[in-house]
């Protein structure tokens, strides 16, 4: 069996959610363990902006049943400080790195694409779309029109494997995934949070300090199933299955319904070691086909 | 103190072996068989059975500042002082012995040694408020133990939120104060710590504080004010506790935000902005 | 405080949603206990279409973390035998009732309007619009420019009020309320449920017989909650709120969102008197403002 | 019976008073005090303090058929038998005295009386497999408390799924069956039942079944061949129990379907297509 997202070649199917792990700041509460035995196959850095971005005021966290709502805003040290400062403790990860990145014009995409592409440290992109072009007021990722504009652009700028991070908040994202392959995406990965908010309690004013943020945990998983086996069906590219996986068994559906890969994210917070459980649990109901008739896909 | 002490990487079991009633708080032993002795100022994520069985909630693991770390031959014994407010601290505080805990720490960052808060520093003013007495209490027998010398100031609203005073034990040489003034000061605890730091020196004051929002902005303005050096012992809603998910964001002095969790809970009182942040913190 | 959709002014603000409670069956659970203390201020009528359905086949439920999967398929007897054998049983119904309505064309729902709101034991009209127009392909409720022809068509056909439940599985749900509100809709309701699936334990199938299905209950609410908050600032017609209520705080999260109206859907499953609950817990909420600032608005 | 008994509207709390394990099985004793008394083949949907707690699950109330009900000054104490086949169950099954349920029922259609089931019949044919057999204990002991006369027959897997034998206590006469031969006759129940249709005039039959699917099948396959009357009381996968969500879909001999929850759970055999409904009834 191989985990293969385009050119790049994965030793298991789990990888992290962008913006639910950071092996840099793990590290220093978990020292070198962390690096002895790493869960993910491939670490996905938090999504970077061109600019550094202070992140939203707090409050940034409500908890749902089942579930939690971020409303983090991307904090992050921008293109530069991203590639002076966290890449090189980055690189000493033991696992190929793969970087997020975000923009709000198409500009900013290239000019994040060049800076990341470029560096031997980096073996692939995500695209987080779900981002508004403030050219045409939509969010790039819930037009396949706009998601094709901009992989098209991309595509162009590097050889390295580019993903495309769904959103699912849009009526078809089948239709989006297609849209990300024709323009030579290698990847889609999917699903990212679902818009939601909840109130301060006995008040009437939302809690979040930007006033809404997004759903993930157990209570979107069988949301982001259904997105996954839609997604799966449509494209021939390589299917990161996410949201709201806490086991092994969670997993493998995921893995039954069409996604060559799965990541880790909520859970993570959980257990800081969510993804190892995953992983191994994983590799033994892969390994004993008699426990599970699960129909895997390679890619 | 006081590097950080680096937790075992992942979620581990640990079970509670004694618990008792302190006020309206409660106070819980867990025997922790596999992690190392935590760092005072450092907190640990729990979690327990039962989980999610209040219409979905608690979700998330809650941070516990950790209130006395006593090494046996079985491991660590960590006591916990529980105040519930909500889902998940009522399900901690309701555990009898023998409930399995899911466990993730010691995590974050300590309390430093009074010489390197201040260089200057004879000892240190340790200032707790309410439920927040918890890492000053094992930071106060730490202190101790190595024979530095240090003063304690508690504040309580009232005597039913007092119960945390049980953690200094026998030891008379505490000052304190009662919002209700039915014992000791009337007052709050920062009016003591304006007359310690009147009758001293400010300028070579180590103050450590860990309490409400409230308490701690106001034990900045002061040290602020006095150039007195301090730690606070800040709390803000955590998801993760170990930096992944920059949910427990407090402003920093010269703009943006720190991660609580990594970057404290312990932090230097001339870091932070302010300690009154939206969502944090006990009333 | 006054609870009016259009024409239609209501007891207090708590419905049901469509398809949670079936008034005609709980009677013969229940007995007339039922009508003595009816839970809610109007009867909503499980989804009838221009034929009889008989419904998907089982299974058609699946359970998930805080909430349920239905995928029922709309079984009913088709307008001429509501017309003739559930209408009669729901007029006894001490409560107005509201009949919720879908085609997947526009001859069909005309056809519904024409029968159904003909009768005058019925108050008001909700169209369940998240259904694909054979014609175009579309589900007409992810479109506001379906949404707003279907409703400019059926509004000609009747007086009463019209309600357009909208459908969550759309990027921008204000716009087609917007849509509805401009082509004559008295009301929105929403939300419908979320598209989703689960796998049989230990299986690469999916558990429901019709493959996926609709995800309700608490785990959604944090999402109902953001879209009725966008919803209700962008539409001034009267606004229902529901996804995942279960108590009278969850109501009055809704309320203080710019619902004016609230509905209990799948909490009815759990506790038959429910809707009970919420009503009295919310009267008295409303009652002792000095508990719950609540910037409640009516319509 | 055997009209349906009404059930009060809402869900409303009852005590567990009662608990002893029989076999792999629990029998737990909730007293309702605001309740009637059920007909036999009524069920109760149950759900108790933990739900939500094993990730979430279980989020609905769980269907059971009561097994036994006994009117006391203090309320009806209904007995329900429990396997534990996932969360649901196996919470239900942890349950100690005292612990609170949250019940509503006695929903559904009961059993009808053997001269209901065909006038021409004498008495009953009882036939109950595994867990299936609670039904079958309540219905029995109705018809003995009107001198109705019955046989009845019982099927088991082996020895560790025959907890249910223990609801027929000291009676014998009790024909038995097991798959694993270790008792009575080796094999089906519906051996048993063949034999009995053999011996009478299967014309003048009234056969009441509860069991798994297949067994139900079988059964209806046979009195349809022999031309017998039969009641089966069926499972489905249920979210409310009273109608409001068209869940509990069981197919009709005719087409369409029938809700498993008031046009059932007990059912005429010639009603329904096959008793093997997707996702339904034990293993
Ligand atoms: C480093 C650190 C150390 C701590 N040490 C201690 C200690 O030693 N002892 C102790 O008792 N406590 C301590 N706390 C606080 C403790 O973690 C919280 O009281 C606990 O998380 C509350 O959980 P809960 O489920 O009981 O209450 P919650 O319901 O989580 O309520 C707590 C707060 O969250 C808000 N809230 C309510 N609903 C939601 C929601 N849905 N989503 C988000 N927020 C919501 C409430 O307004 C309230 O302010 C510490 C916190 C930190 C960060
Ligand atoms: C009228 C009636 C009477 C009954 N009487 C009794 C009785 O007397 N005694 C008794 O022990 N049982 C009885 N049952 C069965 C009992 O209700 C079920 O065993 C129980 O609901 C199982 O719940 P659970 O949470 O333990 O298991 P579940 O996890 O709900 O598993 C039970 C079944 O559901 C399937 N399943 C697994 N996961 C899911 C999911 N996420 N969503 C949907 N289905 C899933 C499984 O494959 C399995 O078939 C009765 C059922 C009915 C309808
Ligand atoms: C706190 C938090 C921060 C996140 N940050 C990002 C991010 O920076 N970029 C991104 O593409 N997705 C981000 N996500 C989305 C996750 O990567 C993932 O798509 C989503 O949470 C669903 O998976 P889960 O339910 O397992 O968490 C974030 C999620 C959470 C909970
Ligand atoms: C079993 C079931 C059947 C439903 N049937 C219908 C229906 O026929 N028509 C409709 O408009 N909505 C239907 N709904 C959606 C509900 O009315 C409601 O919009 C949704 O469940 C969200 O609310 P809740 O989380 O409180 O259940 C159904 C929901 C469930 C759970
Ligand atoms: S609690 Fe997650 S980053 Fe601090
Ligand atoms: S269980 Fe809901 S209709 Fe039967």
């Amino acid at each position: 069996m191989s985990y293969e997202i385009g050119s790049l070649s994965l030793d298991h199917p789990v990888l992290n959610g962008s913006g639910t792990f950071d092996a840099i700041a793990a590290r220093r509460a978990f020292g070198d363990a962390l690096l002895e035995d790493f869960p993910f196959s491939a670490f996905v850095s938090k999504t970077i902006t061109p600019e550094p971005r202070a992140g939203n005021p707090p409050p940034r966290l409500y908890e749902t049943p089942s579930g939690m709502i971020n409303s983090i805003g991307l904090p992050n040290k921008g293109l530069d400080g991203f590639l002076s400062n966290d890449l090189p403790q980055l690189a000493e990860l033991p696992v190929p790195l793969i970087v997020s990145v975000m923009a709000t014009d198409r500009a900013g995409f290239e000019r994040l694409v060049d800076g990341v592409g470029g560096r031997d440290e980096v073996a692939a992109l995500e695209l987080n779309v779900s981002c508004p072009n403030v050219k045409s007021g939509l969010i790039v990722g819930e037009q396949p029109s706009e998601t094709h504009a901009l992989v098209t652009a991309l595509r162009e700028r590097t050889e390295k494997p580019l993903i495309v991070k769904l959103t699912p908040n849009t009526a078809d994202p089948a239709a989006v995934a297609v849209a990300a392959e024709e323009a030579g995406a290698d990847g889609v990965s999917l699903i990212n949070t679902l818009r939601a908010t909840g109130l301060a309690p006995g008040s009437a004013e939302p809690w979040l300090g930007a006033g809404s943020g997004g759903l993930s945990g157990p209570a979107v998983r069988a949301i982001a199933l259904e997105q996954v086996r839609r997604v799966a069906a449509a494209v021939s590219i390589a299917v990161i299955g996410m949201g709201g996986i806490e086991t092994a068994a969670d997993a493998a559906e995921f893995m039954a319904s069409g996604a060559g890969l799965v990541a880790v994210g909520t859970a993570n917070f959980r257990d800081p070691g969510a993804g190892i459980r995953v992983r191994n649990g994983l590799k033994n109901l892969l390994d004993d086909t008699s426990t599970l008739h699960l129909n895997l896909r390679s890619n | 103190m006081t590097s950080r002490v680096l937790a075992p990487f992942g979620a581990r079991t640990a079970n509670v072996v004694a618990r008792r009633e302190t006020g309206g708080y409660v106070v819980f032993t867990a025997l922790d068989a596999d992690g190392p002795d935590p760092a005072p100022g450092q907190f640990y994520m729990l979690r327990s059975d039962g989980w999610g069985s209040h219409g979905g909630r608690p979700f998330l693991p809650r941070a516990f500042s950790v209130a006395a770390a006593e090494r046996t031959a079985d491991g660590v014994r960590l006591e916990f002082l529980v105040e519930a407010v909500g889902p998940g601290t009522s399900l901690l505080a309701s555990l009898e012995a023998r409930a399995e805990l899911t466990i993730t720490g010691p995590l974050g960052r300590p309390f430093s040694e009074p010489s390197e808060v201040n260089p200057a520093a004879p000892g240190a003013i340790m200032v707790g408020g309410g439920i927040g007495v918890a890492p000053i209490a094992i930071l106060r027998r730490h202190l101790t133990e190595q024979g530095i010398p240090g003063r304690t100031l508690l504040g309580f609203r009232d005597e039913a939120h007092s119960g945390g005073l049980e953690l200094f034990g026998a030891c008379q040489e505490v000052g304190l104060a009662f919002e209700d003034g039915h014992r000791g000061h009337q007052g709050y605890v920062t009016d003591l710590l304006q007359v310690a730091l009147k009758g001293d020196d400010a300028a070579s004051a180590a103050v450590y504080a860990c309490g409400p929002p409230a308490m701690l902005e106001a034990v900045r303005a002061i040290c602020a004010e006095r150039g007195a050096q301090a730690e606070l012992a800040m709390e803000a809603p955590m998801a993760c506790g170990y930096g992944a998910c920059f949910g427990c964001a407090v402003p920093l002095a010269d703009g943006g935000y720190m991660r609580l969790c990594v970057d404290g809970p312990v932090v230097r009182a001339d870091e932070i902005e302010t300690a009154l942040v939206a969502g944090s913190g006990h009333r």
